[in-house]
């Protein structure tokens, strides 16, 4: 039986199975179905600083092998999470990623240190954001903010930090490497990419925020691309994320260089899907003869 | 409030009307947990996201359930290619259902789509039902008999007038109201339709609880995209359909 | 029944469906199945100076909804295809729109010089191939290149100029601006989004040439949504394309602003594709009473 | 060359082997355009491409034509889940096939999926056929029946020798090739076996033409992804399997 212990930034996970900010809230619901401890770690709904209520519905639309997403950050603000969530969640033995959004720097960096001296594990800083309209992506596609905010973040909290990156970019190279140089303990990628569906009857967006994230089956290989050319830029740890659906897509991810992945909109299509891929990676390792999952990280063999 | 994803098995399935499906799954389980005005997510094929059906009627000793659809998209046109024999793949029951602990008499009333799930309610509950059911027209009615079987009263509305009343419920249920003392109103339907029926409830300090509709994402109010506004007091907040739903409160709900 | 023409850069076609550079040669085999005259427009395969041989293989792999490729340009070159394609395609009674790429600058013009007294109709302006390693995207991802190149291939010939935009960048408005002040005549997009998938019981990547390029319907929202982006940017006109395989996202996209629109993956799936969605956009106009397909253009009603 | 896109419809399904399915689809006017060697493009549900599947017999008075796939991926799997009665859309016949008009002897070697194309190629032709077919093992082995009715001698080997003669089949090639004069031999299968067979053909100085298999996309020859490395004198250059192709000249393929 293979190990499937893995280790981002400090913090170590029993296996490199995440569930991604946004699709799992804060893990009670899905724990009525299986027993979330069985994860490598959650990442929680992106918090902000105070109570956010969102974007005005509809907020979703399907699309071919995917779906469209404006939810807006809605979530109860820090402060709720701290008390109510977290010590619940630590309870359940699963390390806990707090996805942190902000509309200006120094909420982000409150944020940051109101969690400095609490249980949760790593900060998940998202700058990546496509549905607020102030903040979110607007820190994530420029080199410059995604270091400045990086730095700044690191400045204010003793938690490692790790910086979830925009795929709406030209080099998504350039913005690891820039996360990296201001501090971040790891990277995740990828967030949403930005599309839209027009209902052609009534001439409207089918969404009321016009605009969402494209998330699901059909990014996987924009999201495979990117992650290889970001674990190819930095040397802190990536964690691999967008279309995930099997086991087959997070050990490609992991072949080109991710060191734990991230398992989002698969849990709205099989609640069971996260704990079919940790079932899946042991399969393939034992089958492979590989006793350390690390092993296969980054073992792509490039043509 | 606990739930499952498991397989259910089709064993009957029946054409109503023109794309109006009834189909009874077996999953013991399941059956257990329900009650009426909760609905099932079902996985549709190789869509990403599952589609989500109220429950129509709760057998729990043979353990199984029924659940209506329209075949309009492709989700539930996948779920209408299913025969007896296929499985389904169901998460649920989900959402809070209605409450079927009443006293006094209770008016239930369904349009369109918005039928089948009051029929549950009409089983489940002791109470004495009246139930106004609201069509498009005669070939779009659906359950009359079954409601007739578990209410005192059975009033039909059809647009069109092809089929019992011409008109809309709200009409009826005026009309009703005024006549006949009832201690609360559960509606299901199109939003205007359940926007009325708070109204004239209102108008005549009847208790109303509406079964809302939202395009949904997990179904188990982890993802927050079923949001629907309501006011508590004066403060109005998003609450979603999924998990807070979709059953509330009329006088909550902020149209 | 309602009027189909449009008028693209001063060209006048049939109707608003053009098959797509890449995905349909230069028409002869899809003639075999139907007349190619049905169509607005057919965009020839990239065409470079000289003939070129493409990518090793394997040059394709599906994904859900879609597929990535990796041709690499293969094509017969310039001289060519003036005397052996541009004839047979001019007597089909189609618009013909020559795509052109180069590995510089100058291959650029002098192709543009060439074709500029010859019978094709537009020049589509390729500068976002994301398949061959100098040329190609490399122009079509920083706006001075972007608006540069146009500028010069622009004064090497007569013909009118349609640029090619890359949908592998942080802001496509301003790609699209850059292409109208470089004197762009209309611009096209997206072209296809880099992407990757890896064999892992090989550990290789399915594409020889290590990552290609993602079409189909999985990209559609994304190309929906940078659609409208650039209609919104430019006054020149748009042509929309991107994972377009039924009359309805041809639709979607001419309200978002598209005044004509590219059929390309959807040709492998169903001959027929193009033919059905430009009788699908008639029914649309009758059922809806619109008497011109140019009135659906850009009358998205944003919320 | 002449191809359309139509459905066919399936009169005939059949298990030859774990997996491996032999359906018998009717198209008069594609059958009437079909020669040996050539392929028809099959659509598969909701998937992008279509799958290039082998003509395994032809039936011009019926027009009926077979096919024999292995469902070994999603698209194949969708197609093996067709049964009798269904239709597939199919675009073909595609691609150039095997010249049938040959004088002389003729050697037909096949290799596991590779050997069903065979069968058509020794149904058209006129000229003595021999056939060597090549397997895994026992429990793959098919359409020998087939082979024998149209066939002077058919020999098959396994790789396991768990039926006919143990190993590949170009160690049988080796030794038929000295004792028996052939004008030509065709071949289907594997690139490895492929290369092998050509080199031993052109040691034995036979013309020999093979049936390559590459990824496709339109499979009309527009979209140029299923590119093959061929050489014409001293000059290499990427022909295309679905237009090009399937068959080669062994000569000019560059290995």
């Amino acid at each position: 039986m293979a190990d499937m212990r893995v280790c981002i930034a400090d913090v170590y996970m029993k296996n490199p199975v995440i569930t991604a900010s946004g699709t799992f809230g804060f893990g009670r619901e899905y724990n009525e179905i299986y027993p979330i401890g069985c994860l490598g770690g959650i990442s929680c709904k992106g918090t902000t600083l105070n109570e956010k209520s969102g974007n005005e519905p509809p907020r979703i639309i399907e699309t071919h092998s995917g779906m469209l997403n404006s939810v807006g950050l809605q979530n109860p603000g820090v402060d709720h999470f701290l008390k109510e969530d977290l010590p619940w969640l630590k309870s359940q033995d699963v390390a806990v990623i707090l996805n942190v959004a902000g509309s200006t720097v120094e909420e982000y960096c409150k944020i940051a240190q109101k969690v400095s001296d609490s249980d949760i594990d790593i900060i998940e800083l998202n700058i990546s954001c496509p549905n607020v309209k102030e903040g979110g992506v607007a820190f994530g596609t420029s080199a410059n903010s995604v270091e400045s905010i990086t730095q700044q973040v690191k400045m204010h909290t003793k938690k490692p930090v790790m910086v979830k990156l925009s795929p709406n970019v030209t080099d998504i190279a350039e913005m690891a490497r820039a996360a990296q140089s201001g501090g971040a303990d790891a990277i995740s990628l990828i967030n949403t990419i930005t599309g839209m569906r027009i209902d052609i009857n009534t001439k409207r967006p089918f969404l009321k925020n016009n605009i969402g994230g494209l998330s699901g089956r059909a990014v996987f290989p924009v999201a495979l691309r990117m992650v290889w050319q970001a674990a190819n830029a930095v040397s802190v740890p990536v964690v691999g994320m967008g279309g995930i659906a099997t086991a087959q897509d997070a050990i490609e991810m992991m072949l080109a260089g991710a060191s734990a992945v991230q398992v989002g909109t698969a849990n709205f299509t099989d609640a069971y899907a996260p704990v079919k891929i940790i079932q899946g990676i042991e399969k393939y390792l034992d089958d492979n003869g590989v006793c350390d999952v690390n092993d296969i990280v980054g073992q792509v063999k490039i043509w | 409030m606990s739930y499952i994803q498991q397989k259910a098995l089709i064993v009957k399935k029946e054409e109503l009307a023109q794309g109006i499906f009834r189909y009874t799954l077996k999953n013991s389980e399941l059956v257990s947990l329900s009650r009426a005005g909760q609905f099932v997510h079902i996985l549709c094929g190789e869509k990403t996201l599952r589609r989500p059906i109220s429950i129509c009627s709760i057998d729990k000793e043979n353990g199984v359930f029924d659940i209506v659809f329209s075949a309009k998209g492709e989700g539930t046109h996948w779920m209408s290619g299913q025969n007896k024999g296929d499985e389904y793949d169901v998460l649920g029951p989900l959402g809070n259902g209605f409450d079927t602990d009443i006293k006094g008499r209770v008016l239930l009333i369904g349009g369109g789509i918005g039928v089948p799930p009051m029929l549950c309610v009409a089983s489940e509950i002791l109470a004495p039902c009246d139930a106004i059911l609201g069509f498009g027209s005669k070939d779009a009615v659906i359950l009359e008999k079954d409601f007739k079987a578990v209410c005192s009263n059975v009033h039909i509305t059809t647009d069109d007038g092809s089929f019992g009343r011409k008109g809309l419920v709200t009409d009826l249920l005026s009309e009703i109201a005024d006549r006949q003392k009832y201690s609360v109103i559960y509606a299901c339907g199109p939003a205007p339709m359940l926007k009325a029926v708070a109204m004239i409830a209102e108008k005549n300090k009847i208790k109303c609880c509406v079964s809302l509709e939202e395009r949904m994402g997990c179904g188990v109010g982890a993802c927050l995209v079923c949001a629907c506004k309501t006011k508590h007091g004066n403060i109005e907040q998003f609450s979603h359909v999924c998990k807070d739903g979709p059953v509330f409160n009329a006088q909550e709900v902020v149209w």
